[in-house]
């Protein structure tokens, strides 16, 4: 089975949590996150105090799937979440060694 | 002023020290104290009232931009009252007075020019400088009241350039028209004892032709846009209920029976309205909720604003029912129907509800429904509502039609709309440089 | 009304203004506008005060739920007021007036009932409908207070029935014993300047027998339940505070020295109970919190409510510091001692204060003590007390009998609380279908 | 008390209703209905309006501290008044008098002492119960300004301290020095309408000296220390905005034009530096803010509060112009280019707003620029800017070298701040033992 | 050593950190996340406009445990978690190459 | 490529993301969260009722990187983050087997 951690642009998540129901995707955890990266923050003054906020809001996506369902999962966050602008985000992809299902104790595949 | 002739007569045949005073002219301690308080309230139906009201419906990336923009259209309010609206709102226009109050009063000399015993001007039994500032915080609330429908995504230099020139072209003369003596719909017997016209009809149709004009939100209405903070909301509610004490009972411009009866009916349509809405959910949906009933509570208060003077506490009861019936569906179907993005109901709760109000002031008015009696020049329920409905229509007709024209021209000039990027990231950091909250 | 005879023939010597006005029944307008006003501040209280003060203490899923309350309990308060409940506290029952005042007033025809002289009625100086709206704010907030006994888990519908019930059963009753000429508490001489039984200890008892039979919150009291946002409980305490001074300075219903000094002794009870609660915080847990702050104002606040027209400064302090330490006790040690779950502690607070200030305002109106003298046919303390303790114990026993009896009812036929999975979820999205932030 | 003797005998040529109270001292009944009202107000200011206000500015961590510290002054400036500050600033110190009121009324005696006629005491037309109120809120709001300088470092048991022996060191006497008849600023003919000196420059240069001496917030200026919530700081400024009517057109102690004159100026002053700060920030930086409206506004509230009785609308337009830019170079500039960490802008706002106030107040008041006139031995704006520059100085210098004592001494009783582990940690955990948000 | 995630409801939180201190777990790492799965989210509405709220409030606990642990620590969770009804959430394992306490410099197993 | 999970303390943020920035790390996703373990909580007490707060806010950082900067990034996240005091937190080090771009569709070292 494989985790797929995806950032993506806040405004995005409707679209793509839609996406991934479509394709038959059953579980995902999404985490309100701050990234930082080649796209620019903005900068706040306040009483003539400068702040630069380097760290944008972001969606982090955490998605367990069971390896035949990785290509078109990501290929499904790819299209929904790109919106040809810098600051898109990632998708990372590691393994993961068991998956539990904390109601039924089911474990493995069947659990995903 | 709000003395509609026959009202007049009533108030001063009611309250000696009123009538006293007019034989002498001579300022009342008690009115004044009474009005001080009323303006201190209308003030505070903006700010802070109907900024969290307002802002508790917008985004969290859109909150402080309500916010500044009450703040900034009070000072805005503020500076061009003094310059130049008073005078064509109370100022006498000579001629012209039926449509305006001229500029004759420019810089409001009149608050500070002595009579022939060296006293300083009254209205009433107030001092001027308390009757200008009343009514100055009505022209404060009125242009504030049309942000609701266009938050979130105009620019804030075509708000600015807007609301000025609103306040000049459409909020003084409309306000002369109805509330001066010598203004045409004022002669007419239009009764508006607090400001159904002038303020809510007048704001509300406003907004409407501007939500439409500056377009839909960007996702509106597949994205979902709940409120960000309805506690913010709820506050504000409680806020504008007990600031229209100052706005309704205000308007009777002294401390007697008339302010009293002015509260009473206030509280008894806008608890009216509020207990009508949540039923009204509470039947449909199954879920009353916080938002229903402060949606309900304004309804009521906006309905009953132009009649809250004039009519007694049965029809108040029934001016509450209906309100929240009719803001109900102006909120949650019209809209729809017609798929505008009026975002936070600026046309569907004052525009409708005050329409509402003043078409119900013109019939409960009528003593045999325990209303304290028609307009001048009227003596019926009829001919109260034939001038009730011009009153109305030629509010609807004049501050659409100008809202209009300014709009295109602001449009022209700077554009009404901030760019889709800074929609996206939320008016607060893109146009203001700061953030709500950093919690 | 307020005006115990010893106490009305003391503040007819001191201000010409009344003597002169009930010699003619006429309205002085001063006295009407601080009473508008104090309408206006006691309707805060509620709106949005007290729904600040207590839905900062709840759970952020159930925030929306008190502020919904508290806007529902004012619609509701203010119908069942013009239908009948006025008419119950403020008519005149005839052979039972000395302990309901009937059903005559019903739909508050006398408001608008003219008189001989074609004069509106007057309630002292101030017109009759002011009278009746300030007297509908405090049926309004009392009510309010109890929510927080049950807050975060009683059905909706349950507190409607609940609410309304408890207004025309034992509100409207209540208050005519104790302020209506003709009550017995009244004819007894009780003190209660403005509500200490009517209203806190009312609220308390209801509160604590509510609590007890709707039961603990899930969970309750191991799990962690802390107060989601105390910021919103200071905002609510000082508008609490700034607004009693309409609930204890307008009990006066003029505006004069026995108003001022009403106001007076309320700002010192309640500074002196916050410093006292501050530093029993500190003494005893080492840090002194704001929500103790708050807690304490509150308490003196209740406290002197009974007392304020009553005592001199000195023994306003002295009622700030006792009720700081017994409400102190009431809302740390009783609750847990006894293990019941008064949420936002109603009884603690209000029903310990309450009684707290009944109790020494029956000691320190001696003028031996700096206070002003003693109610009706009374002259010593002992007496005072003994009347003092007899109004305490039947209102505690009157409601709390029937707010058992209603609640039985209730419970049989549509249940009293939530499911728990709804408990779990929150009432503000399982009842309301709504949440209070989306950040 | 705020009658200069010109400003009074231009009050009294004014009003008949004061002038016949004169002649037999009796009690006005519109005049204490609306100064009950104006207690309400100021102290509305700081519980809740001021704790918001700086509350919001302040981070998250830290925001409890902030309102535990006011609603904690409200109590402890009550009480030390009620004790003998009250003494100190309105008693009459005889052979002293010209620099304090003496000890002879403590406990406020005089409030229920009764003259030949058993009539109580009158301040005017109203009760000397209310007057006492009402500056007792001064009291209270003038040592929380200070509390923004030194926010979220200062130790609570420090601040304690501080504020209570500034209160009776500081406070007392220049409040006696400037409004009481007899003090030696009185004398001198200097204009100080509502508070210029007496409240805002004396709470500045105490915040100055303070921050100074407490020292810079750890991480401060590298370190970003974003307003958490400018959404509090918006209602705080709607909030005090509004409360400042009872400020200012308060201080007139009566209910007729020189209240509503004052109102009047208040608002023009206030919007027209909302309008300047925004302006100045949208010319300079682009981006107009919220927080930039919300500081114009109190900067304009500020500098309008010496003169707001004396000078005419364009008078007051011209301060809300100049205070604007002073106090946005006050918060931005000076603060900066020095170092020091005033945090919320206590001394940037107050202190500097207060001094151009006070300042222009003394060339406004001139009848040739639409002035009331000159205080009392003044003839020319020559000899009264001097009045006014000595009046600033000499505040400036007692109030600073007073607070540096104090400080000083406290520092090594109990020390002024906290640990930059509790500081870390942020005041509201480390030590109140509570949490601002639990969402 | 292994990574342990784990989706549980909120007010199970409590519970969860109680068995797992008992069984002398060390360190737990928790963020509030938004869960989308079987289990229905609410509707909301506001003045007209409904808005179907997939997503439920979930606890999502990162513990790194050594591998003999593991067992232990996920039977804990899935005793405490447990509530029956659907919407439990699920417990996700992976490998973990390396941990070092920053404190300390310390790495591997010692630093867990 | 290895993702590096660092838990620290909150008021460490601003001087970590510059260390690492200065290192050519361009991209971090910032978590709020909060932490359990050896560093003790403090306790609130509201109106007697008193609530033992045993979990501490952190920042989880997750950094994704290719092999070779992992050495010197864990470094410099060790040298910024340690105050020498407990509960400064902790590095966890694990694989990751693809990373993709989203704006682009890079995948791989080059996307990271
Ligand atoms: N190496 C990385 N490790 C962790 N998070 C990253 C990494 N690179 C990018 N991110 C996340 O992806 C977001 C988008 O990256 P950014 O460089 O701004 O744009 P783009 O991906 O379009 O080049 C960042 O804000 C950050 O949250
Ligand atoms: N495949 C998955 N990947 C990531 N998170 C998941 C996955 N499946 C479930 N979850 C998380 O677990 C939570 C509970 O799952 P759900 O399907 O609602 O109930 P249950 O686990 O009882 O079948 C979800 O809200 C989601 O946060
Ligand atoms: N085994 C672990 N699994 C997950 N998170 C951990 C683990 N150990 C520590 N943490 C995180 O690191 C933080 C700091 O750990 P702590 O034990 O308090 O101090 P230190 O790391 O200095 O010994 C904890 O609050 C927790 O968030």
């Amino acid at each position: 089975m494989k985790q797929i951690i995806a950032i993506i642009k806040p405004f995005k998540l409707d679209d793509v949590r839609e996406a991934l129901s479509n394709i038959g995707v059953q579980g995902i955890t999404v985490t309100e996150v701050r990234g930082f990266g080649r796209q620019k923050g903005h900068t706040e003054l306040y009483r003539g105090a400068e702040y630069v906020v380097d760290f944008l809001p972001k969606i982090k996506l955490e998605i367990v799937v069971n390896d035949n369902m990785l290509e078109q999962v990501t290929e499904a966050i790819i299209e929904t979440a790109n919106s040809g602008k810098i600051g898109d985000g990632k998708i990372f992809i590691s393994n993961i060694e068991n998956v539990i299902r904390i109601r039924t104790g089911e474990t493995g595949p069947e659990a995903v | 002023m709000k003395l509609k002739t026959s009202l007049y007569a009533f108030i001063l045949a009611l309250m000696p020290s009123i009538a006293a005073a007019e034989e002498a002219a001579k300022l009342d301690s008690g009115d004044t104290a009474w009005m001080i308080t009323a303006c201190a309230l209308v003030l505070f139906m903006t700010i802070p009232g109907l900024s969290l009201f307002y802002a508790g419906m917008a985004r969290s990336k859109n909150v402080l931009s309500i916010m500044m923009q009450c703040l900034t259209i009070t000072g805005i309010a503020t500076i061009l009252w003094v310059i130049g609206v008073y005078s064509i709102a109370f100022g006498n226009g000579g001629d012209l007075n039926s449509v305006w109050g001229g500029l004759s009063d420019m810089f409001m000399g009149s608050l500070t020019a002595k009579d022939a015993n060296n006293a300083l001007p009254l209205v009433g039994t107030i001092p001027r400088s308390v009757h200008a500032m009343f009514q100055l915080t009505f022209a404060i609330i009125t242009p504030a009241l049309i942000i609701g429908a266009f938050a979130e995504r105009m620019k804030f230099g075509a708000i600015v350039a807007f609301v000025s020139a609103w306040l000049v072209l459409v909020y003084g003369p409309v306000c002369h028209w109805v509330w001066a003596e010598g203004g045409f719909l004022y002669s007419d017997g239009v009764i508006d004892f607090a400001g159904g016209t002038v303020v809510h009809i007048n704001a509300g149709i406003a907004g409407l032709i501007a939500c439409i004009m500056v377009g839909k939100r960007k996702g509106f209405p597949t994205t979902k846009m709940p409120p960000h903070s309805l506690v913010l909301t709820c506050i504000g509610t409680g806020m504008l209920w007990v600031g229209w004490f100052g706005f309704n009972a205000g308007s009777a411009l002294t401390a007697g029976h008339g302010a009293g009866m002015a509260m009473f009916t206030t509280q008894i349509a806008a608890a009216t309205a509020t207990i009508t809405w949540v039923g009204i959910e509470w039947i449909f949906h199954k879920k009353p909720s916080a938002l229903g009933a402060a949606s309900g509570a304004i309804a009521g208060l906006v309905a009953i604003t132009p009649a809250c003077g004039n009519v007694g506490p049965m029809g108040a009861l029934v001016i509450g029912f209906i309100s929240a019936i009719c803001c109900f569906l102006g909120a949650t179907k019209l809209k729809q129907r017609f798929g505008y993005d009026d975002s936070l109901d600026a046309f569907g709760v004052h525009g409708i509800g005050g329409t509402v109000g003043a078409v119900l002031a013109g019939i409960f008015c009528a003593p045999a429904l325990g209303g304290i009696g028609f307009g001048t020049g009227h003596e019926g329920i009829g001919s109260q509502l034939t001038a009730q409905i011009v009153g109305i229509v030629v509010t609807y007709a004049y501050s659409g039609v100008i809202t209009f024209i300014l709009l295109k021209i602001i449009d022209k000039v700077i554009g009404l709309r901030v760019s889709e990027e800074e929609e996206t990231e939320g008016l607060d950091i893109a146009v203001h440089g700061e953030q709500g909250y950093n919690l």
